[in-house]
């Protein structure tokens, strides 16, 4: 029985193994290790992603039930790993220029992506909650891990305390489920819950059920739970605002996915309206905060605020085609945030990085390549139709409509109009004013082919979007049996 | 002499749960105390989870608070080692000068 | 009782002027906490609040105000502005909770499921049923949670842990290696030096 | 209430008197002694002059360090503890995941000794 | 407390006069016992020392602690302007009641014990890690530099040591089987004496206790070179008192832990004609002098340790030591089958 779990969780025990053995491996490595762990952290993700698709993705429950793997999480686990083997890639000659290079960054990486994958495939609330803290824990280090900029420091203890609170609502809302359901696993829960269907649901479950969700909206920084985002992304060391912006994100979406498609299936009037709400309130800030912005990490902060709610909308819509949505826009999410971030680290001139976007001015003149793949970062951010953003959109939106859920996707479709500005003023920045002084020429090997990937995953996509669209719908084809 | 239902642990446990989000939205002092009012959310949700587990006669409850203590615990070394270098920056932890950083 | 002082403890918490003072307010509100637990059952789980909470983070709690030496603020002014509409939601939310206690109960049907969960094993003392569940059932998370404490102990070292200069650590094994040959021993005659 | 809380009462009491009996012991030799209060006995021992600054100035981090390293070892404790009791019960396999355990938190152990955190001058 | 004894009404007042009168029974005693373990604590070092110790008041200076008692009583309690009077006063009051408190869960013969709990171990563990406060509210509260240090330093240590000794506990639990204090005295009937299995882990666990009551050779908080006093400093008349007494009966809790923990609490040495005579409570008291003896012959012996070496030991030594034996204990119990309640 051991063996099969064990075997079960393959992925994650070969990562807890990376992660403790580069651990000793660079505190015994005389020197700086950085270099060298973070290409062996890439290696374990990539060794990861390798046995998960090798092992077969039929539905399969581990450990009593604790610990569940199926196609939904096997795809979103597979983003995760692909943004982490990114991020740690784009961040080691980052980490070199700005001289904070220590070997424990990558480890850390590893570890709270191990939390990732946990709480993605979390058959049970204890779990879940496990695997979010393992996963917070090392980015509040993360977050404040320049420990002698003032403004690292401040954001990431901005960041914990607003974290802190979200998972103490979070467990608020578990225990009272608990309680008034009395069962943490996912499975019975849908079970009592299903019992209870013809009676209205017990109020306490249902408050439980908010708390819960406030305290994932925190996680996926979605509006009212959002106050942190700018500061931090700002705050934090670019890298690892690189890391945060993309996968908790996706962890912590698929999560709520599971969560409320899973055991509060049957809740589903009562969670929707939340949703939207959340939705709406998202899209707005997220597209209006950002207009003001001359910070490109604030202004990327904003967008993911704004992307955020369009992926929501597709979960509100609470069918499978919006789940599928959402799943593709995980995806194509995570390469536009990686390309964009890529070139935000490159921005730094004569050794010191600069993160205004005025600063991004006349880059056409002086790097082309980089100007020509930040506008098609941009523009397909702001969804302009060829482009792989457009087709993100695109899908949550049906869904929407499908859903009969008409003020949510026109009122989407308005704040993205809105939010077009703000990507296009970047682009005229970059192709209309004068240049101000050129950025460093070097532009290290990891950077090149993350750019390279990205631009590429996102003008193909278009042309070829079977594969991810296909595999999208398998994933979410999990959720709703039958 | 009355007789205490799962009720009144609760109702304790709501108590503190909401003390501690006040502490974290009112205190304009210093962050300690918001760390301690973590800490009080997290004991409220212990009982919760004890109250629940006892009077359901199911030990989940109590192993999840075991658990829940012990993350507690490595969350609070952590939050105290962020206040630490931040305080090692900035010289002061009121939370009223965290202005660097507007939202 | 315990309850009481307990709100009142958690009241102090966030009231108190003088951190060290809230922080001993703390204490007591764990102390109570933990005579909540054994009221119930859970004896295990007070003991080790006790043991892990009062006898470990306050501590670190304490250290770190002291070290930090937060002269006592005044925290009064600050809160009064905001206590009004706070206190209003504060009330509306604990109201709402209390009349959701009162409904607490089961569908019979729900009952049948939960029925087939894990009852604490009969004449086991708390701490044995505990340990029972944990290091089989639970290995995985048990597992997890070593890693998170892991996480932590790397954490705090990375943030805190400088590195001075110039200090001169006693090497034991450099001590003992001394032999006659490394010292030179002599004979000193009474009333003349060497 | 099972009988075995009942255990718990004499705990209770004898917080109560051991608290009492001190507090009495302190009352009554306040009360016995005679209290002349004096600026110069007020005053903060110190080496003939007067302390110059707050004493309760900033101090080594390093115990703040050791605070968190007991407060994990502490918790591996307070893991032990159960385990030690029902190892009998739970065999080889629980014996195993608790040795896991340990490696795991040894391994951070090791980390801190290399890292020179239990130095001390 | 009403809800504690709720459901028992009719014999609940009889109840609580008798744990009152049990309680008292331990405590007046045990105050005696403190003030005249100070006495011998003199004779001793002064025999070891080749001194006379006291021998003034009274027949060999018998009545010298009552004078010690009668002049700390009188004396005037300064109370430094600049301290946090509540904290200043509570310090004292919590070591000593602490040092007190914990005496309910020992059993000083077959069933002679006041509160006879599951988890008796862990609350003297509780109760021993919470020493640490009285020390480090003393030292904060009488603002002085030298409380200070000396409270930040002896708390450290105090912390640093208890996890050894928590490693040894459980290794102990290991071969007892359960963490009711009095069924790990009993364990102790079959297997024999711990200290035979687990004389390193003895070892351990006395030192450790000398470092949790800041005993010789580990008393830097007290460190009269550099420190004059440590933590308590400021202290005076009957406040300086109860940390006084608090030391002592800590030590003696120590010694008792350690007789029920590896010397068999209350049980005889042989279970054979000759010495299953005497009752149970007097191999207890024997035990505990023995250790006692020990301890003040420790501080008559010793030179004091430097702070670093302390540490060393604590941390470098000690812990990786315990963790080791406790691992390669459980590994032998679970081969040779010989675990207590196996199967199940």
């Amino acid at each position: 029985m051991i063996t099969a779990d064990l075997a079960t969780v393959l992925p994650e025990l070969l990562l807890a193994l990376a992660g403790l053995g580069l651990l000793m491996f660079g505190v015994f490595h005389k020197g700086d290790a950085t270099r060298v762990v973070s290409v062996l952290a890439i290696l374990a993700f990539a060794a990861a992603l390798l046995v998960m698709a090798k092992g077969d993705t039929q539905s399969i429950t581990a450990f009593n039930g604790l610990f569940q793997v199926d196609r939904f999480t096997v795809f979103s686990k597979g983003l995760i790993l692909l943004a982490a083997a990114f991020t740690t890639a784009m961040s080691v000659d980052f980490l070199e220029k700005e001289k904070i290079g220590r070997f424990e960054y990558p480890v850390l990486i590893v570890f709270s992506t191990l939390g990732m994958l946990t709480m993605v495939s979390a058959g049970d609330f204890l779990t879940l909650y496990m695997g979010l803290e393992l996963q917070s824990l090392p980015l509040y280090v993360l977050a404040a891990y320049n420990r002698d900029n003032q403004r690292a420091t401040e954001a990431g203890l901005k960041y914990f305390v607003l974290g802190a609170l979200a998972s103490g609502l979070l467990l608020y809302g578990i225990s009272l489920v608990y309680g008034f359901a009395g069962t943490t696993q996912f499975s019975s829960l849908t079970l009592v819950l299903g019992a209870t269907e013809g009676a209205a649901p017990s109020m306490g479950v249902i408050v439980g059920m908010v708390f819960i969700l406030a305290g994932l909206a925190f996680k996926i920084s979605a509006v009212p739970f959002h106050m942190w985002t700018p500061d931090v992304y700002e705050g934090a060391p670019t890298s690892v605002t690189a890391f945060f912006a993309v996968t908790p994100k996706i962890a912590a979406f698929t999560l709520l996915i599971r969560v409320l498609e899973g055991p509060f299936g049957q809740l589903g009037h009562q969670w929707q309206q939340v949703i939207v709400v959340i939705a709406l309130l998202s899209m707005f800030v997220g597209s209006f905060g950002a207009l003001g912005q001359n910070n490109i990490k604030r202004l990327l902060a904003y967008s993911s605020i704004g992307h955020v709610g369009f992926a929501l909308v597709g979960l509100a819509a609470g069918t499978e085609m919006g789940i599928q949505g959402v799943l593709v826009y995980l995806a194509i999410y995570l390469f536009m945030n990686i390309g964009a971030f890529a070139i935000v680290m490159l921005m730094r001139r004569k050794g010191v990085a600069v993160e205004g976007v005025d600063d991004l001015a006349g880059l056409s003149k002086t790097h082309p390549a980089l100007a020509y793949v930040m506008a098609g970062v941009m523009f397909s951010m702001a969804g302009i139709p060829p482009l792989a953003g457009f087709w993100g959109k695109f899908y949550v939106f049906m869904a929407a409509v499908q859903a009969g859920l008409w003020t949510l996707s026109i009122v989407g479709l308005l704040t993205s109009v809105v939010s077009a500005f703000y990507y296009l003023r970047v682009i005229k920045v970059m192709f209309m004013d004068e240049p101000k002084g050129e950025f460093d020429r070097h532009i290290g090997k990891p950077a090149k082919l993350v750019l390279v990937l990205s631009t590429a995953v996102i003008i193909l996509f278009s042309i070829f979007p079977g594969p991810l669209l296909s595999s999208a719908k398998v994933a979410a084809q999990v959720l709703f049996p039958g | 002499m009355f007789e205490i239902g799962l009720a009144h642990y609760l109702t304790v446990a709501a108590v503190l749960f909401t003390l501690g989000v006040f502490g974290i939205f009112l205190n304009r002092k210093n962050v300690i105390i918001i760390m301690m009012s973590v800490e009080l959310i997290l004991l409220a949700v212990n009982i919760n989870m004890v109250a629940f587990s006892s009077f359901l006669n199911d030990m989940v409850g109590q192993v999840f608070a075991m658990f829940i203590l012990t993350v507690a615990a490595a969350e609070a070394a952590i939050g105290l080692a962020i206040v630490v270098v931040y305080f090692r920056n900035r010289g002061s932890i009121a939370v009223e000068e965290i202005r660097e950083l507007r939202g | 009782m315990f309850a009481a002082v307990l709100v009142a403890s958690g009241v102090m918490v966030i009231s108190s002027r003088n951190p060290v003072h809230s922080v001993l307010f703390l204490i007591l509100a764990f102390f109570n906490a933990a005579g909540l637990f054994l009221l119930l059952g859970a004896e295990f789980l007070a003991m080790s609040l006790v043991i892990v909470y009062v006898g470990a983070v306050a501590v670190l709690f304490l250290f770190v105000v002291m070290m930090l030496d937060i002269n006592t603020a005044e925290l009064k002014d600050g809160i009064l502005q905001y206590l009004p509409t706070g206190a209003v939601i504060g009330i509306l939310l604990l109201v709402e909770l209390v009349a959701l206690f009162g409904s607490w109960g089961f569908a019979p049907d729900v009952e049948a499921i939960i029925q087939s969960q894990t009852p604490p094993i009969a004449q086991a003392t708390n701490t044995e049923a505990l340990g029972m569940l944990i290091y089989t059932k639970y290995v995985f998370l048990f597992q997890a949670s070593g890693l998170i404490l892991l996480v932590a102990m790397v954490g705090s070292i990375l943030l805190t842990l400088r590195r001075r200069e110039g200090v001169r650590h006693q090497k034991i094994a450099d001590q003992v290696a001394r032999t006659t040959e490394t010292v030179k021993l002599h004979k000193v005659q009474t009333g003349r030096g060497i | 209430m099972e009988p075995w809380q009942l255990e718990y009462a004499p705990i209770l009491i004898f917080f109560a008197i051991a608290g009492g009996v001190a507090v009495a012991a302190l009352g009554a030799s306040w009360l016995a002694g005679r209290q002349k209060p004096d600026s110069e006995k007020g005053a903060p021992y110190e080496c003939g002059f007067d302390p110059f600054g707050d004493t309760r100035s900033k101090f080594d981090v390093r115990f703040y360090l050791v605070s968190i390293l007991f407060i994990i070892f502490d918790l591996e404790v307070a893991f032990l503890f159960p385990w030690a009791v029902t190892l009998g019960k739970i065999g080889l396999f629980g014996f195993w995941s608790m040795i896991v355990f340990l490696a795991v938190l040894t391994v951070g152990f090791i980390y801190e000794w290399r890292k020179g955190a239990l130095e001390w001058e | 407390m009403v809800e504690l004894l709720d459901g028992v009404i009719p014999p609940l007042l009889w109840r609580v006069l008798l744990i009152v009168l049990e309680v008292l029974a331990i405590v007046l005693p045990m105050l005696g016992i403190v003030a005249y373990l100070t006495y011998a604590e003199r004779k001793v070092i002064g025999a070891i020392q080749l001194r006379k110790g006291p021998n003034v008041v009274g027949a060999f200076g018998l009545l010298q602690p009552l004078a010690d008692g009668l002049k700390l009583f009188t004396k005037e309690m300064i109370i430094p302007t600049q301290a946090n009077r509540g904290v200043f006063l509570l310090a004292p009051v919590l070591t000593f009641g602490l040092a007190l408190a914990a005496w309910a869960v020992v059993p000083f013969d077959e069933g002679w014990v006041v509160a006879d709990i599951n988890v008796g171990v862990l609350y003297l563990f509780a109760i021993s890690s919470l020493g640490v406060y009285g020390i480090i509210m003393s030292g904060w509260a009488s603002n002085s530099r030298y409380a200070f240090l000396g409270g930040l330093r002896s708390a450290a240590q105090m912390v640093s040591y208890e996890v050894s000794m928590g490693f040894v506990l459980v290794s102990v639990l290991l071969m007892a089987g359960s963490l009711n204090i009095s069924k790990v005295v009993e364990a102790q009937k079959e297997w024999g004496w711990f200290i035979v299995w687990q004389l390193p882990m003895f070892v351990v666990f006395v030192i450790s206790a000398l470092a949790e009551t800041n005993r010789v050779p580990f008393d830097l908080p007290e460190a009269e070179a550099e420190l004059v006093a440590g933590y308590n400093v400021e202290y005076s008349g009957m406040a300086f008192g109860m940390f006084f007494l608090g030391e002592y009966a800590n030590m003696i809790l120590m010694s008792g832990m350690t007789s029920i923990l590896f010397l068999g609490g209350w049980l005889p040495p042989l279970s054979i004609a000759p010495f299953t005579w005497v009752p149970g409570i007097i191999w207890f008291a024997l035990k505990i002098s023995a250790i006692l003896f020990f301890f003040l012959w420790a501080r008559a012996t010793f030179p004091r340790y430097r702070y670093d070496q302390l540490m060393r030991l604590g941390w470098k030594i000690f812990l990786p030591f315990t963790l080791l034996w406790l691992v390669l204990v459980a590994g032998a119990l679970e081969l040779t089958g010989k675990l207590p309640n196996m199967g199940g």
